[in-house]
């Protein structure tokens, strides 16, 4: 069980700097991989919730959170194809 | 027992190197070599965590269900790096010795 | 411990919302919303709301930022600067904070079972659904049969958000030859959507069958269902997806759901029942409570998987002809 | 101090709702405001959700050893709930590109004529 | 057989109809189904009138769960009033859409019209009829977005924006509802109307519990409407087709009208809300504001449909200003003006609409002369336009008739002169409207056109509801004795309301 609490933690904390990431990023690229990283992150974080909480059965939320991850990286990768016109220009951000 | 003490040390193995990624995220030098650093810790980390967690379970649905997010997530997850890497090569952006070696005043 | 992670949790919600305020990059801001999405479905999670979380996740995350990054591709990426002082909305936003403050102060404690709420009406739904309706989820058998009017009310809020999108923007017209588009140069992309994309239809078949037994139901299968198709557009082009889910078919099938689901209510009618009751469907109430709710839920489904599809289908459909321009 | 351990979820929750609804009055560009609209109403759906939360209960879903579970009602609720969100969030964006095509522009200060103003 | 399920059915036919006319696809054949099922709730409605006055309540447990666990559809004199103006409403309407959006809306748009159409019909009729909060707040949504569609179908580029601050505006409203009742659901732990009144009445100005009624207040008042919060009325209901215009000016606002009654009267108890927390104060000042402000507001537009959307929210003000009389008898009035109002100006934007047909301009020049061009339509935008302004022997006489009485029972002489005030704003709005049509030459819009009159289909529901106006204002038995029993149904105590079930 306190491997679990200590796993959950962790991970918990990787996924706020993964977001300190997102929040703060040189580049659109920089923002992306965080927000990639803190996906990935939150899946797995579900995963371990649920053995935390004795529930393991709800483990098809963490696939719902990989699939939507996936799809949310193509879609923004899309966007980069579609705009890439009078884009490329602008990856340094002034955030 | 011997269970439980293995998948406590996958648990662990996976926590720390879910760490070094995201301390990679930070500290590399430039875009490419932190895709890097996110991915493969990525992955490394998420077949640790969910063995250790398969090993918890009494290996029934839930450890079918755990194997494939497991899948899942090694398909999808260096896939959409690498997409993310080429994109953003197509994007423009350079490594870290392209930008050193025509301007030596920027030091970003 | 889910109290302590309910904090952090809503801590990063907190600074995300703050980010998303001051963020004049418009990507940025949609990346940042997904994020929230995403957090907010885990303290769902934490909450015990698994079946809030799986839509929360797969509706506010998914559907709606692709949505969101779809208007974006046509209208923009930077906001301007406004000019008109922020002071009546701080104003505004100020005394409603208080009074929202205010009212939280005779609140019931956070998480006291003694709290009204759990002491009403939800102890029946908590010890007599099971036997009632014989499901083991009490959020299905709630949604799909003692508030059943709800959901189909929300049908028609889906139906009705479909006909609105398709009246603003149109349906593309289904491409006599499919070429493939979209993510050209991405290889290993491609291959991998393409093995992700059967898989993620299988999954929703679960969730749509499984959401009698665990988080899930016929709304949540519909919205992943969507995303499988919306990855195959993403990746490999709108006209090859308009081959595979015809889109004219689409608003036959969100016209069907929405009547399978209204027509098992009616049909109680014939065989001496209220509206959606579904004890007389068979000779067992259980038995007919089982059948009412997988109809329904296949109408929800449906209905779900086809208005969504057609409002991405509208979205993309636009940003194609504007790249034709 | 247990003042603040029953309430600190509900406050934050204000706070959360506060950011969205100030995005909504304050954007200048329609696609925020519709983002602001959604972290509104994603606050509050955790309002709600925070009622449904029993301490020491466990999801809504029967198993083998639970005994508390939480309440299910507001979990129905926000179920509908969030799916009205995105569909006003659909309808909303499709009238952004709308305006997008005929006015040239998604900012609000951008229209020519004041009537037009949102 | 059916006469059990008839509570349920105005919700349940057109909410089947809307995706019929999708698949059956073809302009006429969507438009005949869709009056024929708006017709037939109207039918439904009007038994469930006469039944709601006989027997004084409905009620119907959906799923056969008995509330508070199931969803209750709760129909008491009130709301079978509203339904049949709802419905009724709807039917002319659409008999009127017919030639209206051929040349307004785009042909291959007309089935998503009659089914935008249908499901806001669906949504109002199950707001007027629902007695669960939650379900409240789902049909407002449904009658909302299909409302955000119907508006944003017209031609004008303006209505898109007009649209959109229409769905901002309106979302947040139901955010508001959705946080009170959340509020109310905390303390009480139910959903249901009946139920949720009876709990209330203990919690005797608790925190909580004032503050949702306060959010639930500001969310109704910005679907309705009500002063501050009217920004998104005026060009909705300009830019909106005039089809729509019709039927969003004389039901949509009228039904959150309901709301606030429902919200004020059956859950929270008059008592509580007017007598502790004072509202009515500012119901009151909100009202007359608004009928000043909005009524000053219309005699200086120059777009028709403007005046009238600006003179929709000074009629709200009367409404308003009916419930916040604190009487049965203000009640009454209120409720009779919903009802009232719905004919006018049901009867006003058709004629508008007619008006646009011809001569392609709602511009009050576009009114010069049309009085010998289009008489027929005049003459019922001149009668439905007396009735606006109060003259007697018409409807809006009678209602206008029983607020003055309502406020001079209580001794309130200066609301009773500032109501009679507002009404001289009437006449200017609209004297300036008709003298264009009858005592000015064509203007430059119409002189070189050959204007006809309006088509018979557009005439017959126009002159439908101008001759309710005139049958209702002379012989007003049924209209007052409905409206009577609804606001006595209303007042009473919440206690025997429960007992009646």
């Amino acid at each position: 069980m306190l491997a679990l609490a200590a796993t959950s933690i962790a991970i918990l904390s990787v996924m706020a700097l993964a977001l300190a990431r997102a929040l703060r990023a040189d580049t659109v690229y920089d923002r992306i991989l965080g927000v990639n990283m803190f996906g990935t992150k939150t899946a797995l974080f579900i995963a371990v919730m649920g053995f935390l909480s004795g529930r393991p059965d709800f483990l098809d939320i963490a696939i719902v959170y990989a699939l939507i991850n996936f799809i949310g990286m193509v879609a923004v990768l899309r966007f980069f194809e579609y705009t890439a016109t009078d884009d490329t220009q602008n990856n340094k951000e002034s955030s | 027992m011997i269970l439980e003490t293995l998948s406590t040390l996958f648990l662990v193995l996976g926590a720390f190197f879910s760490f070094t990624g995201v301390i990679g995220l930070f500290k590399f030098p430039d875009f490419f070599t932190r895709v890097h650093a996110a991915s493969v810790t990525d992955s490394i980390a998420t077949i640790l965590i969910i063995f250790g967690l398969i090993l918890r379970t009494d290996f029934g649905l839930v450890a079918v269900k755990l194997l494939f997010i497991l899948i899942f997530m090694l398909l999808t997850s260096p896939t959409a790096s690498h997409a993310l890497a080429k994109s953003a090569r197509h994007g423009g952006l350079l490594t870290l010795a392209e930008t050193r070696a025509p301007k030596k005043e920027d030091n970003d | 411990m889910a109290e302590f992670i309910d904090l952090v949790l809503l801590g990063m919600l907190a600074i995300t919302a703050l980010r998303v305020i001051f963020l004049k990059d418009l990507f940025a801001v949609v990346m940042l919303f997904g994020i929230y999405s995403f957090l907010s479905a885990l303290i769902f999670v934490n909450l015990d709301a698994v079946d809030v979380a799986f839509t929360e996740a797969s509706v506010g995350a998914g559907i709606s930022t692709v949505l969101m990054l779809g208007t974006l591709a046509l209208t923009g990426r930077k906001e301007k600067t406004s000019n008109h002082p922020a002071l009546l909305p701080l104003l505004v936003v100020g005394v409603t904070g208080a009074a929202l403050i205010y009212g939280s102060l005779d609140m019931p404690p956070f998480g006291d079972p003694n709290n009204p709420a759990h002491q009403h009406v939800a102890p029946r739904y908590i010890e007599d659904s099971p036997q009632e309706i014989g499901l083991p989820n009490m959020v299905t058998s709630v949604l799909a049969s003692y508030r059943a009017f709800d959901t189909l009310g929300e049908t028609a809020v889906v139906f009705a958000a479909a006909i609105g999108v398709l009246s603003l923007l149109g349906l593309p017209k289904r491409d006599r030859q499919a070429i493939e588009s979209g993510l050209k140069s991405h290889l290993v992309l491609r291959v991998v959507a393409k093995l992700i994309i059967p898989l993620t239809i299988l999954f929703a078949l679960y969730v749509q069958f499984h959401g009698d037994y665990g988080p899930g139901g016929g709304f949540q299968a519909g919205v992943i269902a969507a995303a499988a198709i919306i990855l195959y557009a993403l990746v490999l082009g709108l006209p090859m997806a308009t081959h595979v889910v015809q889109p004219a078919l689409l608003k036959t099938l969100a016209a069907l759901g929405v009547l399978i689901y209204a027509g098992t209510g009616v049909a109680n009618f014939f065989l001496g029942g209220n509206f959606l009751d579904y004890n007389m469907l068979a000779s067992d109430p259980v038995a007919g409570q089982h059948i009412g709710i997988i109809l329904i839920e296949l109408g929800v489904g449906i209905t779900v998987f086809a208005a969504m599809l057609s409002i991405f289908y509208a979205f993309a459909g636009q940003a194609e002809r504007t790249n034709i321009q | 101090m247990s003042f603040i351990v029953d309430y600190y979820n509900y406050w934050i929750v204000v706070f959360l709702m506060m950011a969205g609804f100030y995005i909504v009055i304050s954007a200048n560009n329609l696609v925020k405001k519709i983002v602001g609209l959604n972290i509104f109403q994603t606050s509050v759906f955790m309002m709600y959700i925070s009622i449904g939360k029993v301490s020491g209960g466990s999801a809504p879903i029967v198993a083998e050893g639970i005994t508390t579970y939480s309440n299910p009602l507001p979990h129905v609720l926000i179920l509908t709930a969030i799916v009205v969100g995105v569909a006003t969030t659909a309808v909303g964006l499709a009238l952004v590109v709308r305006i997008k095509r005929a006015y040239g522009t998604v900012e609000e200060n951008e229209f020519e004529d004041k009537e037009d103003l949102i | 057989m059916l006469e059990q399920h008839f509570p349920v059915l105005p919700i349940v036919l057109p909410l089947m109809a809307a995706p019929i006319c999708i698949l059956l696809g073809r302009s006429q054949l969507a438009w005949l189904f869709a009056t024929l099922i708006s017709g037939l709730s109207f039918f439904i409605s009007v038994a469930l009138l006469l039944t709601t006055l006989d027997q004084g309540v409905l009620s119907y447990a959906l799923g056969g769960w008995e509330p508070p666990w199931g969803i209750e559809m709760r129909i008491d004199v009130a709301s079978a009033l509203v339904l049949c103006v709802v419905t009724g409403i709807s039917s002319l309407v659409l008999v009127y859409a017919k030639e209206s959006i051929a040349k307004e809306i785009d042909r291959s748009q007309h089935t998503l019209f009659y089914a935008a159409h249908l499901l806001c019909l669906t949504g109002l009729s199950g707001i007027l009829s629902t007695g669960d909060a939650f379900n409240l707040f789902v049909f407002l949504e449904i009658s909302s977005l299909a409302t955000y569609t119907l508006v944003s179908l017209a031609s004008d580029k303006r209505c898109l924006t007009a649209a959109f601050r229409y769905l901002v505006m309106g979302t947040i409203g139901a955010t508001f509802i959705l946080i009170g009742v959340g509020m109310m659901y905390m303390k009480t732990g139910t959903l249901n109307m009946i139920d949720l009144a009876a709990r209330i009445a203990e919690f005797d100005g608790n925190r909580t519990v004032n503050t949702g009624l306060a959010f639930i207040l500001v969310g109704v008042s910005i679907k309705l409407a009500l002063f501050p919060l009217h920004m998104w009325l005026p060009p909705a209901y300009t830019h909106a087709p005039s089809a729509v215009s019709a039927f969003l000016a004389s039901t949509a606002t009228k039904v959150a009208v309901y709301v606030m009654v429902r919200f004020i009267f059956t859950i929270y108890g008059a008592e509580y809300v007017f007598y502790t927390m004072s509202m009515d104060i500012i119901l009151l000042v909100l009202a007359i504001v608004a009928i000043f402000k909005c009524s000053f507001m219309a005699t200086v537009q120059s777009n028709v449909k403007t005046v009238l959307a600006f003179s929709s929210v000074a009629q709200i003000g009367y409404m308003i200003l009916g419930i916040s009389l604190v009487s049965s008898a203000g009640l009454m009035a209120g409720l009779l003006h919903i009802f009232n109002h719905a004919l006018m100006k049901g009867a006003l934007f058709m004629a508008v609409g007619a008006v646009f047909l011809r001569t392609g301009s709602v511009d009050i020049k576009a009114f010069q002369g049309l009085g010998r061009q289009m008489p027929l339509t005049m003459a019922a935008f001149a009668i439905a336009g007396l009735s606006i302004i109060g003259v007697p022997l018409t409807a809006g006489f009678v209602s206008k008739w029983y607020l003055v009485t309502a406020a001079l029972e209580q001794q309130h002489w200066i609301i009773a002169f500032l109501v009679l005030i507002g009404s001289l704003f009437a006449i200017v709005y609209i004297g300036r409207i008709l003298e264009a049509a009858y005592f000015q030459k064509p203007s430059e819009i119409t002189e070189e056109k050959d204007i006809k009159e309006a088509p018979l289909l557009m005439l017959v529901p126009m002159w439908i509801l101008v001759l309710a106006n005139i049958y209702f204002g002379i012989e007003t038995s049924v209209s007052v004795s409905a409206a009577d029993a609804a606001s006595q149904w209303l007042t009473q105590p919440t206690a025997t309301m429960g007992a009646a079930q």
